[in-house]
């Protein structure tokens, strides 16, 4: 699409790293089903060809559900087209990917809701139900979030 | 200094200067010899002509002698080609002969060159089980036979255990392959793999006396 | 001494989520090449763990390797560094200059007596101490007063860990590695021309974290991200084990992305992460690009006999040197030659 | 030394020595009372006196690879594994590496190969003399192309000089270096045997001429055991008209020197050949139906000579090929199947292979070739100074079944040789078997089947 598609090194289509993972997925859903164990494989430790992570990527293609997070910059978390197989994407506030990870599991870990924050939201809701103008807890909910 | 530089550098030009000055010695050492004149009235013109014709046609078995050494013989043949092929087919090692006399050939992929390698250990190991077995070599064998069929096969094992690795470094088995090579360069001149050169000496010198008188060679 | 808050104050008072913790252990576990299923440990650990000081000096160096970890990919710089260290002395980078520097080094040292890191790029020149000075103080001096009070030294990039290219032959300066000089303190070798920014932050996290040092090869370097070669790792591999090599740079091998192996790659022998962590943000490293690894972040690369020339060779000395092994065969062939015959002829007089 | 003084000592133990050789009931022979010390100094140094870059280029390059085993007729027939060929020079080895090999000088210094004992000398005494027939069918065999039959001939001088020789062998070498003749035929006994065939087949037989252009020499073997043979050689030569003689002063061919390690007998030997053919001013000189004889002559004379000789040394199935092949001769047809036994020395060895073939073709027999005969023909086991020793015989007996397993194969009605030694160990096995195959003499069928030129 560019001039850079024309430069002379170039992709071949096959170097053969997507096919173990794939199966490695395989094997992680039979561990969901049968033990109700996740799987978590850190993309970044394995080596890949140029073109192979969009390849890996294309195989799984997208399913029903994607969650934008915001927390210490963004990440993308969404289900493949394989139900329990998602693809979790953080990047750092400058906008660099930081980890990209596959999930094997029900719901990633990170899309619940953590205690800690549970307990921090509450104890602002009871702080609100106390009196305080409507105002300054939005305020605060804000800066909570950044 | 590593291991592997220690291979690569001191340690294998050692074993070239030995290789060279031992073989070199022990060649010349035989060519020095006295030959006498053979005064007899030759049949046929022998010579260089015989010379050649025996280092050549002595890598063939005479029909009558067949059966009877068809195994050895096929063994043979298969670790000298084995050693061949791995020796001058794998990549890495053309890379390094290129290095060394600016000449390159096209090579081998590695799974066949493990292949081969396999197979010349396997070779290896059947002739080394009928040295011991059959009491003919049983009893003409010596030192020199066994720790020069060592030191020939130990380079090809420790090629062999690089891609395989058992968790070591990389450069301590190529250190250890190298320092392989280097034992089998310097115990070359010394022994019976001496034949590498001597065969051509020994088969030329009977070709240039037998095709002299016109006998069977 | 003061009490230095926990990496979990930091945080809340910064107002980050318990999500964006875990996003933060997650990529700390990929860091120090752990297993997700390590992340509870890491987030525990990480909670309850105190910002160490850091000083970082800079000897006979280019800065690349400062330029390297400021880009790094990692949780950024201000995210994870600045919050989770304390970084008391960068002389490249902090604002003070001068003896006021000085005096904040020195703060730092005494507040932090036994406990603090030092961070070393650049080697140390021993020739003439004025080759290279920060505030009147020569490199040694500099560095010996230093570490006498650290926790553990990190020397980063191949000049600090192995002498890199000031001690490239001929070496003009005496320049020498941290570990020829510091004996009794633990160095941690992140060697690398410059190194992959994301081993320094891990280095730093795992410290951070479980207050240890990384398990070290013979070199120092930690195992994690030197345990393998670059060839072990690498995504041409393939190419070399079925004897598929580019020959050239401009051929239809090197166009097909073949292994660089007869172009000199230094992968077999070259010890690092490059192949997995990769460079600029994840997007490729060097052989990705068509070009061999010249094996910087292993010790005297550049006096390694050419990045181009392929590793298996050896070096068989001069021809002269080889022409005199053929004539001493020679001379010695004929002479053990011409003394069997003198015992010969011997035998053959006496009959 | 003399050849009376037998001086047999006892057999010796092997069984201690060496586990994988069988102790074999022999005795094992000296000459004189050297010590052994000696003895071995001198088995050794004489091995190697010789040597030049051919034989050391042989002991330099064996492989051990056991293949020269397959080829001798007597593992063959034994499955012995001592009597592979190249064992055989096993405690010769000790003495070119030390005195001659390129690297001699570290193997005397720091004494690198064990040192050879005059007990292991006289145990290869049976392999270098009574198991060795010098055939050089191994010779063939050997990958390396090493001449192990040359290296045997070469240990038997140094077998010679220390005084470890067979002493049958001693016994007929020394007597054919004193007398002229192995078997005792001096000039006398030559003259009144020459006649007697004469008158017996009224044939001229031609005797000490000035001159002749071919000087014809016989075996001692012949003269005593086949006598026919000066009528049959003197029938051809006068049917082609050639100028020939025998002569009292020079008609041995065979040359124990050369077979029992001798070298200055086998000098002397040859010499006296020469000296009476240059005497006559020969041409030629025709040797008769013998083995070793033409190895001594053809291909070695000159080289006792020190240099080429004035004349042509040719065996007689050579000159019988050629006359007939040239028409100077004529033969009538012959209608048997015959085979034919290749003298080692004469065919594998001497490279006449191809002239007893034409011979016979012109004979127009039917010509059954020996198995894997010709130039891999299997010895008789007798060549070499082997029929001579007398200890040997089980073993020459046992080798021979090879040979009869052979010409039986071709079921021929003859069976012709052209070497009287080979033909009396035919015959000795023929009686020690009771076989029904007789080797006849080449050359007297072809003197009993000329063409009378007139009618």
């Amino acid at each position: 699409m560019t001039s850079l598609d024309r430069i002379g090194v170039q992709a071949e289509p096959l170097y053969g790293n997507v096919t173990p993972i794939l199966y490695e997925v395989a094997h992680a859903l039979d561990r969901l089903l049968e033990q109700a164990e996740p799987t978590i494989i850190d993309l970044a430790s394995l080596p890949f060809a140029p073109g192979e992570l969009s390849q890996l990527e294309g195989v799984l293609g997208t399913g029903e559900i994607a969650a934008e997070l915001d927390a210490l910059g963004a990440s993308h978390i969404r289900e493949t087209a394989f139900p329990g197989v998602w693809w979790l994407e953080h990047h750092n506030t400058a906008g660099e990917v930081v980890g990209r990870y596959l999930e094997i599991t029900r719901t990633p870990q990170i899309l619940m809701s953590q205690d800690a924050d549970i307990s921090a939201g509450r104890a602002r809701l009871v702080d609100q139900l106390e009196g305080e103008s409507p105002d300054s807890t939005n305020g605060a909910g804000t800066s909570a979030q950044t | 200094m590593d291991l592997l530089e220690l291979a690569r550098g001191p340690v294998i030009q050692i074993a070239v200067y030995v290789l060279l000055i031992g073989s070199l010695w022990r060649l010349l050492g035989i060519l020095f010899l006295q030959q006498k004149p053979d005064f007899s009235e030759p049949r046929q013109a022998g010579g260089l002509r015989g010379a050649l014709k025996v280092i050549w046609t002595r890598a063939f078995t005479a029909p009558v002698f067949k059966k009877a050494t068809v195994y050895s013989k096929v063994l043979a043949y298969t670790l000298h080609i084995g050693l061949f092929v791995t020796i001058f087919f794998f990549v890495p090692h053309i890379v390094f002969f290129t290095d060394v006399f600016g000449v390159s050939w096209p090579g081998l992929p590695n799974n066949v060159i493990f292949l081969v390698g396999v197979i010349t250990v396997g070779v290896a190991l059947a002739l080394l089980i009928r040295r011991i077995t059959h009491p003919v070599l049983r009893l003409i064998s010596n030192f020199d036979d066994y720790f020069s069929w060592f030191v020939t096969i130990l380079p090809v094992v420790t090629g062999l255990i690089m891609p395989i690795r058992f968790g070591v470094r990389f450069e301590t088995l190529l250190a250890i392959h190298i320092f392989s090579v280097a034992l089998l360069l310097v115990w070359l001149p010394f022994s019976k793999l001496a034949h590498t050169f001597l065969v051509f000496v020994s088969r030329g010198t009977t070709g240039a006396i037998l095709e002299r008188r016109g006998a069977k060679t | 001494m003061k009490t230095t808050p926990t990496l979990g104050q930091v945080l809340q008072a910064r107002g980050v989520s318990r999500r964006g913790f875990l996003k933060y252990c997650a990529t700390t576990a990929s860091l120090l090449a752990l297993p997700p299923t390590m992340v509870p440990r890491i987030a525990a650990a990480l909670e309850n763990a105190r910002r160490p000081s850091v000083i970082w000096l800079s000897f006979q160096e280019c800065t690349g390797c400062t330029e390297s970890l400021t880009r790094s990919a990692s949780p950024t710089l201000e995210g994870l560094i600045f919050d989770s260290i304390s970084l008391d002395y960068h002389h490249t980078l902090q604002a003070a200059s001068g003896e006021a520097a000085e005096a904040a080094r020195h703060a730092a040292m005494e507040e932090n007596m036994g406990s603090y890191l030092v961070l070393v790029d650049g080697s140390i020149p021993l020739g003439n101490p004025g080759f290279s000075t920060i505030a009147g103080i020569s490199n040694y001096d500099m560095l010996m007063d230093t570490v006498a009070g650290a926790a553990a030294v990190v020397a980063i990039g191949s000049c600090a860990s192995f002498g890199g290219i000031p001690g490239a032959y001929p070496n003009p300066t005496g320049a020498v590695s941290v570990r020829d000089l510091v004996t009794d303190k633990p160095i941690i070798n992140v060697p690398g021309c410059p190194p992959i920014p994301m081993v320094i932050t891990a280095v730093l996290a795992q410290f951070l974290t479980f207050n240890q040092l990384p398990e070290l090869d013979k070199l120092g370097r930690p195992k994690a991200f030197f345990g393998q070669t670059i060839h072990d790792r690498c995504y041409r591999r393939p190419f070399y084990e079925q004897g598929l090599f580019a020959e050239s740079f401009d051929d239809e091998g090197a166009r097909k992305g073949w292994c660089l192996y007869k172009l000199g790659c230094k992968g077999p022998i070259t010890y690092n992460a490059c192949a997995t962590v990769k460079w600029n943000q994840g997007t490729s490293f060097p052989i990705e690009s068509g070009h061999p690894c010249l094996g910087c972040s292993e010790p005297d690369f550049w006096d390694g006999g050419g990045f181009y020339k392929p590793v298996s060779t050896g070096d068989f000395g001069s021809g002269a040197a080889l022409a005199g092994a053929a004539a001493a065969g020679v001379a010695l062939g004929v002479a053990a030659a011409a003394v069997s015959r003198r015992r010969q002829a011997k035998t053959i007089k006496e009959g | 030394m003399s050849t009376s003084e037998l001086d047999v000592k006892n057999a010796f133990d092997m069984e201690s020595k060496r586990l994988s050789i069988k102790a074999p009931e022999i005795r094992y022979d000296k000459q004189g009372d050297t010590p052994d010390e000696e003895r071995v100094q001198k088995a050794m140094l004489h091995f190697v006196k010789d040597f030049g870059t051919a034989a050391a280029a042989y002991l330099d390059s064996c492989i051990h690879c056991g293949m020269c085993a397959e080829a001798c007729h007597y593992y063959v027939a034994t499955g012995d594994p001592k009597y592979t060929p190249i064992w055989k020079l096993e405690p010769f080895k000790q003495a070119y590496k030390r005195e001659a090999s390129p690297f001699a000088f570290f193997y005397r210094k720091f004494g690198l190969k064990k040192k050879v004992t005059v007990e292991e000398l006289e145990e290869w005494q049976h392999l270098i003399y009574d198991s060795c027939t010098v055939c050089g069918r191994c010779s063939l065999i050997c990958p390396m192309g090493i001449d192990i039959a040359s290296l045997v001939s070469t240990a038997r001088h140094g077998m010679f000089k220390a005084g470890l020789v067979p002493h049958e062998l001693h016994a007929v070498a020394e007597r054919a270096e004193i007398d002229g003749s192995p078997l005792g035929v001096t000039p006398k006994v030559f003259e009144e045997r020459l006649e007697w065939m004469e008158d017996e087949h009224d044939v001229e037989i031609n005797l000490n001429k000035d001159k002749a252009d071919i000087l014809v020499v016989i075996s001692s073997i012949e003269i005593q055991k086949y006598p026919a043979a000066f009528a049959a050689t003197a029938k051809v030569l006068n049917a082609v008209g050639e100028s020939w003689t025998y002569r009292s002063d020079g008609f041995e061919a065979t040359n124990f020197g050369l077979l029992s390690g001798n070298l200055d007998w086998q000098r002397d030997i040859s010499m006296r050949i020469i000296d009476a053919a240059v005497k006559v001013g020969a041409k030629m000189v025709l040797l008769p139906e013998c083995g070793h004889a033409y190895m001594a002559l053809r291909w070695m004379g000159a080289n006792m000579y020190g240099k080429p000789l004035p004349f042509k040394v040719r065996h007689v199935s050579e000159y019988l090929a050629d006359v007939l092949n040239s028409g100077k001769l004529k033969v009538k047809k012959v209608d048997k199947s015959v085979t034919f036994h290749d003298p080692c020395q004469i065919s594998r060895r001497g490279g006449a292979t191809q002239a007893p073939r034409d011979i016979l073709k012109h004979l127009g027999v039917d010509l059954r070739e020996l198995p894997n005969g010709g130039d891999y023909n299997w010895c008789c086991g007798g060549g070499g100074g082997v029929v001579t020793i007398h200890r040997a015989d089980e073993l020459r007996y046992k080798v021979f079944k090879l040979k009869m397993d052979q010409v039986e194969a071709t079921e021929a009605e003859t069976l012709l040789s052209s070497c009287a030694n080979c033909r009396q160990n035919f015959d000795d096995c023929q009686n020690h078997y009771d076989w029904k195959y007789t080797a006849d003499s080449l050359l007297e069928l072809v003197a009993d089947n000329l063409q009378e030129e007139k009618a």
